[in-house]
This record gives C-alpha cells, structure tokens and sequence, in this order.
C-alpha cells in the first residue's frame, strides 16, 4: 500500500520535471502578481512594506489555487485518473501522493522565492523566516484543501474558476493567522501561539481533507 | 450506531420519497404560510409604527427586526442544507437533494439580506458601512459558500452528481458557522455580542424585543413555506417523466 | 465468476436496462452489443466500479463487490475509451507504473516480451505523446500482459487498430479464455472467435414500463 | 462575412448562457480577490483607499486573464476550432467574435460590479465613473491582448498559468495609466488625457490583435 | 479534382510519406490505408489545411490551394477525430451554427432530413452532452447532408458506429461519389461500397533512405 503510495508520488514528481512549466509557472505568476502591486498602487516603501505581508500572501493564495485546479484534470483527460480509481489501494492515499507532489513543485519552491518577493516589498528582513515558515505550513494546507475544489470539478469542461469559488472561503482562516503572524513578528513580538494554530489547520486538513477529495473523485467520475 | 441509524431510518424512510414529500409539503404548506403573513403583518406594524425609539438610535434600531432574523436564518438555512448532504450522501436519498436545491437560493438571499440590513445600521451606529471584524467577515464568508454551493448544484450536466458535489461542499463549509456564532465571544469585535439567551431573561425591553420575537417567527414560517414550495415545484420538475407527475399533471394539480 | 444480479441503470429519468441478469463463468467471453446509445459503455463502468449501479448488485467468486472491493479491483483489468497513458512518459514508465499500482514489479523481460506482442518493439523509450492513435491503443493493451488478471473488461478494443491487429486481439482473448479467464467486451466489430462467444444485445427502450418508479433513491 | 462574425458571437453567448458559471466565475473572482486585501493586508479604512485603485484593477487584470484562458480552449478540446480553422472566412474576424462575445460575459459585467467593489474599499464615490470608464476600456484592450497568449498556448495540456505569463507585460502599460488616472480623478483633477491614451491602446489593440492570434491559432493546430 | 503533388511529410526527424502524388477525380473514392502510425491523419489534416505539408503541393481544380485558399475550404468538408461539436448546445444548435459558417442556412426540412438519415430523428434538442460516443459521431456524419460540398476528407468515419450504422454511411460514400463528389478516407475496416474504390497504402518505413537529409531545410 505504502509501495503505491511512493509510485504515485514518483511518477507525478517525474512528469512535472518532464513538463517545467508545471512549476515554473505558478512561482512566476506569484512574482508578477507581487511586481504589479508597485506599479499599480504606489512605490513608496514604507507603504509598501506595511502591505507586504498581506500582499506576499494573497499572491502565494492565488498562486496556489490557479496551479491546483490542473491537479487532477490532466489525469481526468488523458484516462489516467480512471485507472488510479480501479487500482486496488484506497484512493485517498493515492490523492495524499498527488497532493504531496504537487505541492513539492509548487508550494515549496514558493517559500524559496518568498524572500524574493519579501525583498521586493521592503520587508524587514527579520520578519522574511517567520513569512516562509507560515508559507511552508500554510501552501501545504491549502492544496490540500484545494484538492476538494479541483476533485469535485474535474469533470466539468471549464472548472476553472469554479475552484477558487469553492475552496477561498476555506483558505480565509489560514490566510488571517497567517498575515497576523508576519505582522506580529514585524513589530518583534512572539509567534508561537500563530503557528501553532496553523498547525492545527493542518493536521485537520492532512486527516479529512483527501477523505473529501476521494469521494468527491469518485463522484466525479461516475457521471462520464 | 448503525442499527441505531437504520431504526432512525425506518422511521424516515416512507416520508421521503419524491411523492410523499411532494404530497407532505403541500399539505405542511399552509400550516406555515398563513402564520408567516400574519406575523409579518403583525410584526412589521408593531415594530416599525408602535415600537418606541431607542433612547441612543433613534429610530435607526429598528433594522434589527429584519437584521437579526436574517442572520438567524442565513447560518440556520446552512445548517439544513448541511443536514440535506448527510441524508441524500449517506441514505441516498433523492428528496434530499431536491430540498437542498430549495434550501440554498433562499439561504442565500436571507444571508444578502443580513449583510445588507447589517451594513446599512452599520453606518449610522459605526460610522461605515463595512469593517473587517470577525463576525462580518464569516458572514461574508457563508455567501460564498452559498454561491459555491449554488454554483455546483448546476455546473453538472447530470443533476444528481451536481447534487452529491453541492453536498460535500456544504459539509465541509459547516466549520464556518461556529465561527459566525462563536466569533463574537472568541475576537474582540466591533459587532453585538449575544444578548438572547435561551436561559435567561433578555437585556432588552419587553416593547422593543416582543416585536422582534414576532419577526423572528415571521420570518422562520415564511422561510420554511418558501423551501417549501420550491421544493414541491422542483419535484414535479425532476420527476416529469414519472407516471405519478403526469397523472398529476394530468388532473392539472401541478 | 461474475455474477451481474438484477441491473438497472438510469441516466437523468430514462432508464438504460433494467432488472439485468447475466453470469460470466470463467473461460467465457461476453460480448456486449447494442446500436449507439445503448448503454454498453454504462455497463462497462458499472462492472468496473467507475459507476455504481443504480439497482442490484455485482457479484465476483460469490462477494457482492460492496462487501470486498479491493479483491475484484484486483482480478480486473478495465480498459475504456481513453488509452488511459500519461503523455509525456514514456511507454515504459507508463506500463510500469501502472504495474506497480496492482503492485506488481515489471521484468525487463516481460515488458519487452508484452511490446513485442502488441507490435511495438523497440518503442519503449518513445514518450506516450508522439504516438498516433492507434499506437496509443496498443500501449494500453499491452497491459493484457504486464498485469496478468483473470478478469478482463474492454470497451471497443479496436478503435484505431489496423486489420492485423484486429486478429492478434482475436487471438489474444481466445488465449485468455482457454487459460480459464473471463472477458467482458463491447464492439461494432464482428468477432471470429477460436472460442465460444455469448451475446448480450442492450435494446433501446423508450416504452412507458420504463418510466421511474417512486422509490425515494437517488439515481 | 460579417453574417459569419455574427454567428460566432450568437453561438458564443449563448453558449456562455448555457454555462452561467462562464461569466459569474470571473466576477466572484475579482470580488473575491478584492475582499481578500482588506484581510490579509489592513482593514483601516483610510490605507483601503488609498490602494483602492490599484487593487481593484489587478483585481480585475487577474480576472480577465484567467478567464481569456478558456478562451479557445474548450472549442479546441471539441474538435470546434479545427472546424472554425476550416470555414471560408478570414480567421482574424473569428478571433475578433470570440473576444468581444467574451469580453461582453466577463470584462462588461465587471464593469457593473467594479462600484461595490469600491466602494468595499472606501474609494470616494467621485472617483468611480472615471474607475468605471478605465476599465471598460481596459478590459477590452486587455481581452484582444490575452487572446494571442490564450492562441499560442491552447494546444498546450496546462496553459493555465502560461497565459497570463506571456500576456502580462503587455498590460502593465494599460495598468499604470489607467490607476494613474482613477488617482488623479481621487485628486480632482482632470483625466481625460490618460482617458485617450487608453483609447488608443484599445484601437491598436483592436487593429493587431486578432490578426496575432489568428496566426497564433493556426501554429497551435498545425502541429497536433 | 483533387491533386496531391510530391507531398513529403516529417514527424520530428523521421520521414512518414515522401514524394507522394495522387490525382482524386470527381466521383472517385480513395482509401488512405496503412498499418498504425503510418501517417494517414498527417495526410489528411494536410488536405483539409490543418498542416501545411513539408515539401510539395496540395491543388484543387488545378489551382495550387496557397493561391486561393478559401477556394478549397468552401468545397471541402473535413470530419476528424473529434467531433467538433460544443457539449452544451443542442445538436440542432450545432448544426445550424456549422453551417452558418459557411454562410448557408438551414430550413428545418433539410435539417430533418439529416437527422432522420443518420439515425437521430427526434434528437434535435438533446443537448449534445447526453450523447453516447456514437450518438455524437453520427451528428458530426449528418454535416454530410446539411453543408452539401463535393469533397468529403473524413478521418475514421466509423469510430464508435454500430454496424447499421457503417452500412448506412457506405451508401452515402458511394452515393455521393455517383453524384459527382470525391471522398477520401481512412478507416480500418474492410470497406464494401457499390462504387470502385482505390486504395493508398502508406508503409511505415524506417529504412536508412528515410533518415534525415541535410539539406539545410527545416523539415
Ligand atoms: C454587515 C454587517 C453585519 C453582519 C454581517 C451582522 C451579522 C450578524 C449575525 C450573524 C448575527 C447573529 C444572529 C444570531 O445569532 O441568530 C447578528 C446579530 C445581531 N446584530 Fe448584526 N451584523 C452586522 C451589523 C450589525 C450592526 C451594524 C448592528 C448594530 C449596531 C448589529 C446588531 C446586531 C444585534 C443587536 C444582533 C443580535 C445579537 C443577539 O442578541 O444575539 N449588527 N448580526
Ligand atoms: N506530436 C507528434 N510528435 C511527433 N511525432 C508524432 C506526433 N504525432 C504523431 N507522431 C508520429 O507520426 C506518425 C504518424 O501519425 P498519424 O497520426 O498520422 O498516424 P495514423 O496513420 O493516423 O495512425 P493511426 O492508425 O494509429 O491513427 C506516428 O508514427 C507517430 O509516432
Ligand atoms: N452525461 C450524460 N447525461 C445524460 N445522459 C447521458 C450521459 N452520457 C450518456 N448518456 C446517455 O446514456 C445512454 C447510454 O450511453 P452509453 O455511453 O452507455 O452508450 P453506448 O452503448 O456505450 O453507446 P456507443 O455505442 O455510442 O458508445 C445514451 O443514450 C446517452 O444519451
Ligand atoms: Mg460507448
Ligand atoms: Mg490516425
């Protein structure tokens, strides 16, 4: 079972290498939706290191949801995602593993170019740990959640937005401890009780969260 | 457990077919929309021309007797479409669905209708028509589930597999409503904290809050004759095809 | 030994067959026919259990499928409409994993031995997307091979196959039956079977018997 | 011809008619995104005005480009666009169907709903015309230059994130002029030249667009 | 009349057809065959102006189709293997739009017509997404009837057709062709029309003829 597991996490990991722009894209996106703001709200930087936060962390939202939504769909078109429904292993650990790839290529590779970002919004530089870490935490939570909105519109042609629609209200927790967080670090004060709520988030997502997305799945499916 | 759900479910389970909740419905149906006209009436006249002002308001107040059962109704309308999804996912049960379907769009404009009523007292009282404080915030939150919901019950081709989507979604957005209740007590808020209690004596006076019981309850029956008919009218929808539909149909009692 | 038990299938309020009842003991092969529409496809999904029925029940060995999914989930091959390949992999990374999801362990021998069969020797190494369509098929049949079940469940096989591969898939299911396996096959293609064939014709039916019922279940 | 541009657009709204979520999706997007700064970033009302202008338009620059993806997406994945290829008439009309039956689903009906989302962020109500105005012909201009990325990219498996990577530093010149503009009319003054420098990037946009994507389309197909 | 003259075609650096030249004649029908992979859809996309071919030229009525493209496009009818129909809109929808775009209307006779002969009498209101496989298919076939053009470029017609189905669209190769029109075709079935038939079959070559030349020419 475990062996699956590991299969399923291999072989999505090897077609995001084959296919680069799987997670070059979402981090480039993540860079531009940062770079806009800038440009279109002012480039004062003490304006905009009081939004930078906030602004790092709706792009990394954004970022995340836009990449999920192809998470399930490309197996979806190509029959790949019918067959992983008849393997003989329980289907939610099959979408932990595709979770847990995907969010390897684009969540992770976010928190490493968070500072990137962080820098460019003037950030103070004692603040950027705290950001990556709420990011490292909370992209993993978000796909996760995510991976309900993409599983339970992966058969609709254009489900496009229909993701975010589904699964924004549910990130609005995470996104406000997070900000909280990195603002409260800002002015140097403790984090702990944040993060640890954050954690929380997360062990409830890793518990429930695939159990959701297999069931949405299967439904999904049965209507082709 | 299990046997205790399928006695649970013997006892449900001749109700619950199409037909008979069609049947039920209609019959349940006056029993609420005759009450909801008249306490509306009622409630409307005394709340908004026999009810004093408020000694700080004015008579700005009197949005509570909209706002306040408009809330209610918003998280107790998510409430019944969460417990539609565990009867129509667990028990398949295809009425559910269709209740559901009745539920949300009404839900929906109830939670509208509280933002709403809530942002234009906010003006007056606070000062603005919006903040970003706990209790608001979730309450926006609930219309996007709402549309969430509402936007799966029709993006599928098939009608039952948008049904079974919209229903794990609304399960899973139920986290959100301890959040609109609790948010009051858990944040510092801007926003009224509870002053109604099942248990105790409310802090209002008698003149101000009597007429908002009557609202509330007004309200509520006017909620329910509503889900009501469109549940009855999305049935006949759905089972057209079916010989009782139009034999019904047929006698022209559709 | 497949047991189907009293069948219905519903799409929307129209009712595709109803109260089917067939048995597939091993080394038959079962070809469902029917014009478009019938409803093959919908009971090819419900026997793979990519659908569950909206009545009766599946039986494998004498298990309801309800009771022990996973032991008919691993005795059954489904090979649908889409050729079910990632396209940019290549054939072997394809078929292994889709071995190592049954957890099986792919023999370098074996793979080759499967490709040779479905005429694509040497092809290993070609990524999945710079195939034509029917190469594509014979990708996924060579799974016939690289995962050995007694259960076999095809949804028009010869789409985009050439004539001679036409007949080697003939001669594969004849092999697969005589080796005491079942297949459960849609086609438009008339069959020349070295083996026994059963037919199972879907008819259309639009009359009133097939109007719902009010059972209060969801379809 | 033009009976040929006419019926594109007949098919295409009503097809969006048919799929309501076409046009609602982008619009709860961008409320959506607009109703996540205040979260994330400060609920103050004096700091919401100030970013007003700039949020709301890459609120909406987002919208437009997530939704332009599907643009020739679905009619590719069908089969259509290969038969639209086919028809006698000169491709770049079709484009042009396409993109205003689209923009008049998505950037027009955000247009209407741009005022809440305003004032949700307490710009003054002065400033919303000129806001509205910039972005009736922002959308449009940002809809046709979309359409070449969405043109390039639609043979492409997961063009998702590709799009607005290729099409955004074409719209940044739109994005700064037309903020510009909402905060000089904040300021009260007049905007009419910053109102005619978006127009001529409307025609231009208008003049070369189509053609662009046209030969965007025929690349894409050629090589299946 | 259809001339394909020294047509090449290059899949990445491999060589599917070369120096190929085939005059169709009005009233002639003319099978694209060969074994999978051999090339035939690159062959038929570069007739209905999908693909530009690599080397050679493609003429209609002895004009080259880079002279006047919109020449050929109005005589031709290409139906691949997709069906090119939008799910969501019901089939009358569909049709009147295809057809439409090629600046003809439809009258509701017509349109009868061609449902009732492709077997969809009743249909014109379903939308498409409730269709089976074939059901589409054969939507996409009635094209055939209601946007008469005297060239038909159909890539496996037959896909997903039952066998009333095939026979059905036989007559009508054969009917059109004694009408004066041209059809060129691929299929893998063994075709029997009234008409005579000339058959094209592509080898798969991978001889060392066939390796790249360096001409310098991007392929
Ligand atoms: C858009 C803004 C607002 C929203 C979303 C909102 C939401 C809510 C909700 C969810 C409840 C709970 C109802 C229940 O527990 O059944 C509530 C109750 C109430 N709201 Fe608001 N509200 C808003 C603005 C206001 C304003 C401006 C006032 C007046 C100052 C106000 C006064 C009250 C009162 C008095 C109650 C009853 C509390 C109780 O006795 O339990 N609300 N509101
Ligand atoms: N995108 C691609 N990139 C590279 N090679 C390709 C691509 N698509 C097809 N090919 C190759 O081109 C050759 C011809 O493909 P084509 O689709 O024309 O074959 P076909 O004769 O239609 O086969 P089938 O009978 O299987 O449909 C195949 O050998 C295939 O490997
Ligand atoms: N998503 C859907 N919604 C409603 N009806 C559907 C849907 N998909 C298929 N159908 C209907 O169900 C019936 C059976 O479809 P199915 O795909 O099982 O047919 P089939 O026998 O496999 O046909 P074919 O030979 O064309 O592949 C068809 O009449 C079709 O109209
Ligand atoms: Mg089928
Ligand atoms: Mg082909």
């Amino acid at each position: 079972m475990m062996q699956v597991f590991a299969e399923v996490l291999r072989r999505d990991l090897r077609v995001g290498m084959r296919q680069a722009s799987d997670w070059l894209n979402p981090l480039v996106f993540f860079l531009m939706v940062v770079a806009l703001v800038p440009l279109a709200v002012s480039p004062a930087p003490e304006r905009l290191q009081a939004m930078a936060a906030g602004i790092v962390w709706i792009a990394a939202l954004l970022a995340v949801l836009l990449a999920m939504d192809g998470l399930f769909r490309s197996d979806f078109d190509d029959g790949s995602l019918e067959q992983l429904l008849l393997t003989p292993a329980p289907l939610s650990l099959l979408v932990l593993a595709k979770v847990l790839a995907h969010w390897l290529q684009t969540g992770l590779t976010l928190v490493l170019v968070a500072p990137v970002a962080a820098l460019l919004l003037n950030l103070p530089v004692a603040a950027i740990p705290v950001l990556c870490l709420t990011l490292l935490i909370g992209t993993l939570t978000m796909s996760l959640v995510t991976a309900i909105g993409a599983a339970l519109t992966v058969g609709l042609r254009r489900g496009g937005v229909l993701v975010p629609l589904i699964s924004l209200p549910l990130h609005i927790p995470v996104l406000i401890f997070a900000t909280a967080a990195v603002q409260t670090a800002m002015s140097g004060l403790p984090v702990s009780g944040f993060l640890a709520l954050l954690a929380a988030f997360l062990v409830l997502a890793l518990l429930f969260a695939p159990l959701a997305a297999a069931a949405a799945l299967r439904l999904s499916l049965s209507g082709g | 457990m299990m046997t205790l759900l399928r006695k649970l479910w013997a006892v449900i389970e001749p109700t619950v077919s199409p037909r008979n909740f069609h049947d039920l419905a209609g019959r349940l149906l006056p029993w609420f929309a005759w009450p909801a006209a008249v306490l509306l009436l009622l409630g409307l006249v005394w709340g908004l021309a026999i009810a004093p002002p408020d000694y700080q308001q004015g008579n700005s107040y009197r949005i509570i007797f909209i706002h306040v059962p408009s809330a209610s109704l918003a998280m107790g309308g998510y409430l019944m479409l969460a417990a539609c999804a565990v009867i129509s996912l667990v028990w398949k049960v295809k009425t559910a669905d269709m209740v559901a379907r009745a539920v949300a769009p009404a839900g929906a404009v109830f939670c509208f209708l509280a933002l709403i009523t809530g942002a234009l007292w906010g003006k007056p009282t606070w000062g603005t028509y919006w903040v970003w404080d706990a209790r608001l915030t979730s309450m926006l939150i609930l219309l996007f589930l709402y549309m969430g919901v509402i936007a799966l019950q029709h993006a599928f081709d098939e009608v039952a597999q948008g049904g079974k989507a919209a229903a794990i979604l609304a399960l899973v957005g139920v986290v959100n409503l301890p959040i609109i209740k609790y948010s009051v007590e858990w944040w510092n808020t801007l926003h009224q904290g509870s002053t109604f209690r099942i248990t105790e004596r409310p802090t209002m006076p008698p003149e101000m809050y009597l007429p908002l019981l009557v609202m509330f309850f007004g309200l509520w029956c006017l909620f329910v004759a509503v889900v009501l008919m469109r549940s009855r009218h999305i049935i006949v929808q759905r089972e057209r095809r079916t010989r009782w539909v139009r034999e019904l149909i047929a006698e022209g009692r559709a | 030994m497949l047991e189907l038990q009293h069948l219905d299938a519903w799409r929307d309020d129209r009712c595709l067959y109803r109260d089917l009842t067939v048995t597939l003991p091993a080394g038959a092969v079962l070809q469902v026919a029917g014009v478009n529409g019938a409803g093959k496809t919908t009971l090819l999904h419900t026997v793979a259990g990519l659908r569950a029925p909206d009545a009766g029940r599946v039986c494998w060995r004498g298990v309801d499928r309800r009771d022990d999914p996973e032991a008919m989930q691993r005795d059954l091959l489904f090979l649908g409409h889409l050729p079910g390949l990632k396209a940019s992999l290549s054939v072997q990374e394809n078929l292994r994993f889709l071995a190592a999801c049954r957890g099986l362990r792919l023999p370098a021998a074996l793979l080759d031995r499967a490709l040779e069969r479905v005429g694509l020797a040497g092809c290993e190494d070609a990524p999945v997307a710079q195939l034509s369509a029917g190469q594509r098929r014979r990708v996924a049949l060579a799974r016939l091979f690289t995962e050995p079940v007694p259960l076999w469940v095809l949804d028009e096989p010869f789409t985009a196959i050439d004539r001679d591969g036409v007949a080697a898939i003939e001669t594969w299911v004849a092999d697969h039956a005589e080796a005491g396996g079942s297949v459960l096959l849609t086609t438009h293609h008339a069959l020349s079977l070295r083996c026994p064939l059963a037919q199972l014709t879907l008819q259309r039916r639009v009359d009133d018997d097939m109007l719902a019922d009010d059972d209060g279940a969801l379809p």
